[in-house]
């Protein structure tokens, strides 16, 4: 039972990973309906960026918990930055193209920014800095559960509450719920669906680098690759749930956590992630819309 | 960027410059952090590269200025209906036997006598594209045709390749037995995933595909017991000739010319089947599926037919890659391999054979001859799928539908004569 | 000679939602009914129920084709099997395959009557020569017959509006249908295109002998058109009768008619 | 506008394609045979270059030393670099331009996978190859790749060496043994395995299993090894997984010993790990700091380049050494002929003084434990 209990936490903590990096995602996906591939770039680009603000702060001998915010604020601005260059660039003129091209570019975004980093920093594996303090008050439990750990959980908790009331209850909000079911429409009633659509990649891709900057400092290394892999994690787990809603995401992250974790625990992390996919096929074999997700008629 | 042209006319070059220095100035912060400052942890030093702020800052400047002229060129002209002159070019090109046909002619000599004229290594990366092509024109079934997005073709291609491994090792089986085993098996692997994503629809669909692929390489990867693992499958013999066997450079040239046929074979069989009743119908599954049910077409059957045969080229194809290499292991099948695959679909236009052999020639050869950048080789491959996407997402050659030819067919009544506009070709 | 097709108490909910409330209907061979009510009445749903686009949630939909003398269930079956029995169909907002050329779009429609497979199209046996040839013959003679005879090769998608209604039609003659649904065949068309309409839907009845079940708004078509005519609304028959009949039904007048049919009338 | 600017693209695609054909034609057809030329295959871009650049670093140095020196048979020493990536399919085409340019030796590849697929083109082709870093005993032990020489040892020796380590003198009973699933890791846990089940009951293997490269945590792994109260672990891979592995163990009060290898024994997982890499133990190649040849050559690249060599440096340097040494006492560049010198004469490298065994195996060339204390890597003698 302790067995089972321990691995049941463990892919909590797993599933909250993916799911801070997939209420991004989602995000995006609700509103123009669009994977975008370059999600977990942003991830890998809000890391870095995080990694060389620490780096740089260390030098000017801050404290902890002085660094930890202000790398994260920096990265989370930076990664806006670049999903609004990246929607512009690269998704905006493909608006009214077929569903393939955007889905193309988001590819061809994905492996560019990937050798961008690569070409500027390095191929290696860099150390990231634990910058979420051990707690003390932790400190007996910290065989079951971290610190860092625990700070995660709970900023994706937060962060979930937070973006559900901000599209329930704003008006930026609203205008995002009315671009995701009728673009035209949104714009015949005033909304300016360009500007909402850019503030949704920026939200997402802050997000993106908030948990970049979390999970690095908990993983305690980075290299440019660590986004292909995150991203793919991050969408499957958006799926799981029902890609386009916010709490879809985090149950779908906490699904494939749980997944992979007890795949491991009772038969072989060998085909840990055999299962995960394997539960993404089955999932939407039987209910194509996620967990959470509801189902689009088409219009006939 | 892309609103410069909308104000023609009033657009100064002051603006120009204006709106070129916010857009340097905006990338030269973008890109401060990640291309100025690199740290090593390790080390514990930074390094500072004001230099790259500069170039860039200069270099998106510059492009920046050329876009908004070009744009501004370009709506400043009327809009006009007339193809381009390259169209016309072309479309001469393609209807003048007197200027195609010595260009054909010029195409197959250059084709049949390349290995006489270029080194073994030339003629041994040749081949390599054109296993390419042959991927391309699979894949193209799928996507292009029957608009099935798959994003994990490669599977196909490793259970090909794996398949003749395989058999080679247990049973000592031969190439030329290996190869229809190896596509009977793609196939199968083909229809066995398209059927649990018959009801899944676009991006659902491509991201179980990409699921699906990875599940092979993961099976490939841990199951040593089946597949030797990650340390892959040695000396896998290549195809032998009637018996004989060939030096190196006698097998290069030999897999090229067999490549050569199955080129052709692929071309020959993708165009049969694109105008045929079964092709026909997978068109007509990519324009609109349910229209394409109720018109009477079993959307499963089609579907599967389509999995199926994509997955058959890829299957011939990796046996073909397991002779060529002699070795093979799962990192070979990732899904880089895929996206590449696609990329030669999509960058070549979806549906078009003409397009599909280029682009696959171009991706493939250049990296090859420009290894002189080959640090750069997948930050352009990246850029270069972006740009073409927003500029030519049709790709480098759209697909054309047949013309049928008739006589013309005196209209039965006089009540219908009333159409003098549509222009036929 | 008993009816073509009948409807038996056909239910279809979505979720809380009843679209279809124990419907009835039957129509007979040769026969052209028109179904009409206010939007959202439920006509397109019915018609999806019969084409097996959705699956209703109760009741039978038989078909009796004349000179096979079965009867044929048809719920639960999928579209492609249903359009194989005999039903043929045109879609409200027009669905065709608009990269496709004219003739390709009915050749599509020659699908379920033909069948050569993959290996018949890459090595053009005799077979599949022959019937590759009838296909194009015949769909060609569609063309020519509902008079898009000079646009065999251009793309769908750029065809005038009313001539991709009218490839609609010929798409699904194609199928050899027993019976056409027309979903608002005369949408968006200006009164010269609708009257060649009128000519053309009872052309289709008087050489082809195909009955005609179809949905429309414009009821000076409908009047003119039709042996009888359905009216629906909120799931629910309201009304059935011959256009002189329903043109007089207080009923139908004061829930939906109302001053269109004072205009006609 | 389009057309014309469609046209000017058309004929400058052209031409660079006529060019390139034009330049692939003069490099494919040399003459005369001057210069040996040593072609140098390995992965020079993309995510391994770091493994594979400083073997070319170590063979531009050598070389440079030995054309000062007048060369070799009155011959100087030409180095054609072609990269790989670490790919089968692609080394296939590195092989074909490397005996197109009409190399006389080969220097590579890197990764075993990569060297697998290339041999059988060098051995066509008549050609010797040396790797500084393919590591797969297959190389040498099956028998198939006569030509090919390495001057590292095999992932079979490491595998020994670590088992003996835990067995006789951690004297541990229960061993996990885990691997990140790749060509290196999982082939060096399969033999560990191997050696450990052989072991007559001194020892037993509890736990065997692979951990996905690249996931962000490794907690249900580590509850495993916890349940199956494995007193040591033994991991094969390198050092992203191996720190991630050790962190979390240490973080969840897992004592359990760790044992590792080559490809975790580099500074950067001391970084990593901090404070948690105390007390863990990795086999490398034997400490030749010592080695007067090995701070010259350090010192050299330090010298030339403005940087610490990287990985495999000194092997590469050792490879390109017995190449040429061959090659001088051989009087030609014949195969057999080199064979026989590589086999019979021993030459003074960086490594030590090595020659080669029957197989190709580099004669006194070694692994030892190292154990990290106090943040540095020390050699565990016994």
């Amino acid at each position: 039972m302790d067995y089972f209990l321990e691995l049941f936490l463990g892919g909590l903590t797993r599933g909250s990973i993916y799911a801070l990096i997939a209420l991004g995602y989602t995000m995006v996906y609700g509103i123009i309906g669009l994977i975008n591939f370059a999600h977990g770039e942003i991830y890998m680009l809000g890391a870095f960026t995080g990694l060389i603000v620490a780096s740089l702060l260390t030098v000017f001998g801050l404290n902890q918990y002085a660094i930890l915010v202000l790398a994260s604020l920096v990265a989370m601005v930076y990664a806006a930055a670049y999903g609004y260059t990246v929607e512009k660039i690269a998704y905006r003129p493909l608006r009214q193209a077929s569903r393939l091209s955007p889905l193309i570019s988001a590819i061809g975004m994905s492996i560019f920014l990937q050798n961008y980093v690569r070409l500027a920093q390095t191929s290696d594996f860099l150390p990231f800095p634990a910058l979420i303090p051990d707690l003390a008050f932790m400190e007996p439990y910290a065989h079951i559960i971290g610190s860092a750990e625990l700070v995660i959980l709970l900023v994706t908790a937060m962060v979930m509450l937070l973006l559900t009331a901000v599209i329930r209850f704003t008006r930026i909000g609203r205008a995002m719920r009315a671009t995701a079911q009728d673009k035209g429409m949104a714009m015949l009633v005033g909304v300016d669906v360009n500007r909402v659509i850019s503030i949704t990649f920026m939200i997402g891709s802050a997000l993106a680098a908030l948990g970049g900057v979390l999970i690095a400092s908990h993983i305690g290394q980075i290299n440019f690759a660590i986004g292909f892999i995150a991203g793919i994690k991050a969408f499957t787990a958006a799926v799981l749930g029902g890609i386009g809603s916010i709490p879809g995401a985090v149950l779908g992250g906490f699904v494939l956590g749980c997944t992979e974790s007890f795949a491991t625990g009772y038969v072989s992390s060998d085909y840990e992630d055999v299962f995960a996919f394997g539960l993404l096929v089955l999932i939407l074999v039987f209910r194509p819309a996620g967990i959470l997700g509801r189902a689009a008629a088409e219009k006939v | 960027m892309t609103d410069a042209g909308k104000e023609s006319g009033g657009m100064t070059t002051a603006r120009a410059v204006r709106r070129s220095l916010l857009v340097s100035l905006w990338f030269m912060f973008l890109t401060l952090p990640i291309l100025v400052i690199r740290v090593n942890p390790v080390a514990q030093e930074i390094v500072w590269r004001w230099r790259n702020l500069f170039l860039i800052g200069v270099g998106s400047f510059v492009l920046s200025l050329v876009g908004q002229f070009l744009t501004h060129r370009q709506t400043r002209r009327t809009p006009s209906l007339t193809p381009g002159r390259l169209a016309i070019f072309r479309q001469r090109c393609m209807r003048e036997p007197q200027i195609y046909v010595p260009f054909l002619l010029c195409a197959v000599l250059t084709t049949l006598l390349f290995p006489w004229f270029f080194s073994t290594y030339q003629t041994n990366i040749m081949t390599t594209a054109l296993m390419y092509v042959v991927l391309g024109l699979g894949l193209n079934i799928v996507v292009g045709l029957a608009g099935l997005l798959d994003l994990g073709y490669v599977a196909f291609y490793a259970v090909g390749a794996y398949s003749y491994a395989l058999l080679n090792h247990h049973f000592g089986l031969g190439f030329w037995a290996a190869l229809p085993i190896g596509a009977g098996l793609a196939a199968l692997f083909g229809i066995l995933l398209g059927f649990p994503v018959l009801r899944l629809r676009g991006d659902y669909l491509a991201i179980v595909t990409l699921g699906f692929g990875e599940i092979i390489r993961l099976i490939l990867e841990n199951w040593n017991e089946f597949s030797f693992g990650p340390s892959g499958i040695a000396n896998i013999p290549r195809p032998g000739f009637f018996g004989l066997d060939l030096s190196l450079a006698g097998a290069t040239v030999y897999l090229y010319y067999l490549m050569i046929g199955l080129v052709l074979f692929t071309i020959f069989v993708v165009n049969r089947l694109q105008n045929s009743r079964i092709g026909r119908a997978w068109i007509a599954l990519r324009e609109d599926e349910l229209a394409c049910q109720a018109m009477g077409i079993d959307k499963t059957r089609t579907k599967l037919t389509a999995f199926a045969l994509g997955a058959t080229w890829a299957g011939m194809v990796g046996v073909i890659f397991a002779a060529k290499t002699t070795f093979i292991n799962p990192p070979s099948f990732t899904f880089l391999e895929s996206a590449m695959i696609l990329a030669i679909v999509v960058l070549g236009g979806m549906g078009s054979i003409a397009g599909v052999v280029i682009a696959a020639l171009v991706l493939i050869l250049l990296p090859e001859y420009l290894r002189a950048f080959a640090e750069y080789r997948m930050l352009l491959f990246g850029a270069v799928l972006v740009i073409m996407m927003i500029f030519r997402p049709q790709g480098l050659i759209s697909s054309a539908r047949r013309a049928y030819k008739f006589m013309p067919v005196p209209v039965a009544a006089g009540r219908n004569k009333r159409h003098g506009t549509a222009a036929d070709h | 000679m008993g009816p073509l097709l009948t409807i038996d108490r056909l239910c279809m909910d979505f979720g809380g939602l009843r679209a279809l409330d124990h419907l009835n209907l039957s129509v007979a061979a040769g026969e052209i009914v028109a179904l009409i009510g206010p939007n959202g009445a439920g006509k397109t749903t019915f018609f999806n129920c019969l084409t097996g686009l959705c699956a209703p949630t109760a009741g039978e939909i038989h078909l009796v084709v004349p000179g096979r003398g079965q009867r044929l269930r048809l719920n639960g079956l999928p579209p492609n099997r249903v359009t194989e029995k005999g039903l043929a169909r045109t879609f409200q907002n027009i669905r065709l395959f608009a990269d496709m050329t004219v003739l390709e779009n009915v050749m599509i429609g020659r699908h379920c009557r033909t069948k050569a497979g993959v290996f018949g199209a890459v090595f053009r046996s005799a077979a599949a020569r022959i019937e590759e040839q009838q296909i194009v013959t015949a769909s060609a003679a569609i063309l020519e017959r509902l008079g898009l005879g000079s646009y065999f090769n251009d793309l769908a998608r750029n065809l005038p509006y009313g001539a991709q209604r009218r490839l609609e039609i010929a798409r699904a003659l194609a199928t050899e249908p027993v019976l056409l649904l027309l979903d608002e065949p005369a949408a968006g068309m200006n009164p010269q295109e609708t009257a060649e309409l009128d000519e053309l839907i009872l052309k289709i009845r008087s050489e082809l002998g195909i009955a005609i079940l179809l949905i429309e708004h414009d009821m000076r078509l409908v009047m003119s058109l039709s042996d009888r005519i359905v009216v629906m609304d909120h799931g629910e028959k309201i009304a059935e009768g011959t256009p002189a009949e329903i043109r007089s039904n207080p009923l139908v007048i004061t829930a939906y008619l109302g001053e269109d049919l004072a205009q006609t009338a | 506008m389009v057309g014309d600017m469609g046209k000017n693209v058309f004929r400058m695609v052209i031409t660079a394609f006529c060019a390139a054909l034009m330049w692939g034609v003069a490099s494919g057809s040399g003459q005369a045979i001057e210069p040996i030329r040593l072609g140098v295959a390995g992965a020079h871009s993309g995510d391994l270059a770091s493994y594979g650049l400083p073997t070319v670093k170590a063979a531009e140095l050598v070389v440079k030393e030995v054309n000062a020196a007048g060369g070799i048979l009155g011959r100087q020493v030409e180095i054609l670099a072609e990269d790989d990536v670490c790919k089968p399919e692609i080394a296939t085409n590195t092989a074909t331009r490397l005996i197109s340019l009409k190399v006389d030796l080969v220097l590579g590849h890197i990764c075993s996978g990569a060297t697998k697929a290339a041999l059988g083109i060098y051995k066509d082709a008549g050609l010797l190859v040396m790797s500084p870093s393919a590591t797969n005993p297959e190389l040498t032990q099956s028998g198939d790749y006569p030509n090919f020489y390495r001057t590292i040892a095999a992932d079979d020796a490491q595998a020994r060496l670590e088992v003996d380590f835990a067995l006789d003198v951690l004297k541990v009973k229960k061993i996990a043994v885990l691997h990140d699933k790749g060509d290196y890791g999982k082939g060096l846990a399969e033999y560990a395995r191997k050696f450990i089940e052989a072991s007559d009951g001194q020892a037993q293997v509890v736990l065997y299993e692979g951990v996905t490269p690249g996931a962000v945590d490794y907690s249900a792994v580590v509850q495993k090894i916890k349940r199956a109260g494995a007193e040591a672990v033994i991991f094969g891979g390198y050092h992203p997984e191996a720190s991630k592995i050790v962190m979390q163990m240490r973080k969840k009060r897992l004592p359990t010993l760790f044992i590792s290898d080559d490809g975790v024994k580099d500074d950067t997982f001391i970084k990593v790990a901090g404070e948690y890499a105390d007390g863990v133990y990795a086999s490398g190649p034997r400490d030749v700091s010592r080695n007067p040849l090995a701070a010259a050559a350090t010192e050299a690249h330090k010298k030339a380049y403005g940087s610490e060599p990287g990985a495999f440096f000194l092997n590469a340097y050792a490879a390109t050494q017995a190449l040429l040494n061959a090659v001088a006492k051989a009087g030609s560049t014949d195969s057999a002929a080199l064979a026989r010198a590589l086999k019979s004469e021993f030459v003074e490298t960086p490594l030590g003084r090595i020659s080669f065994d029957a197989r190709g195996d580099a004669i006194g060339v070694g692994f030892s434990m190292y154990q990290v204390k106090n943040g540095v890597y020390v050699e565990v003698r016994q």
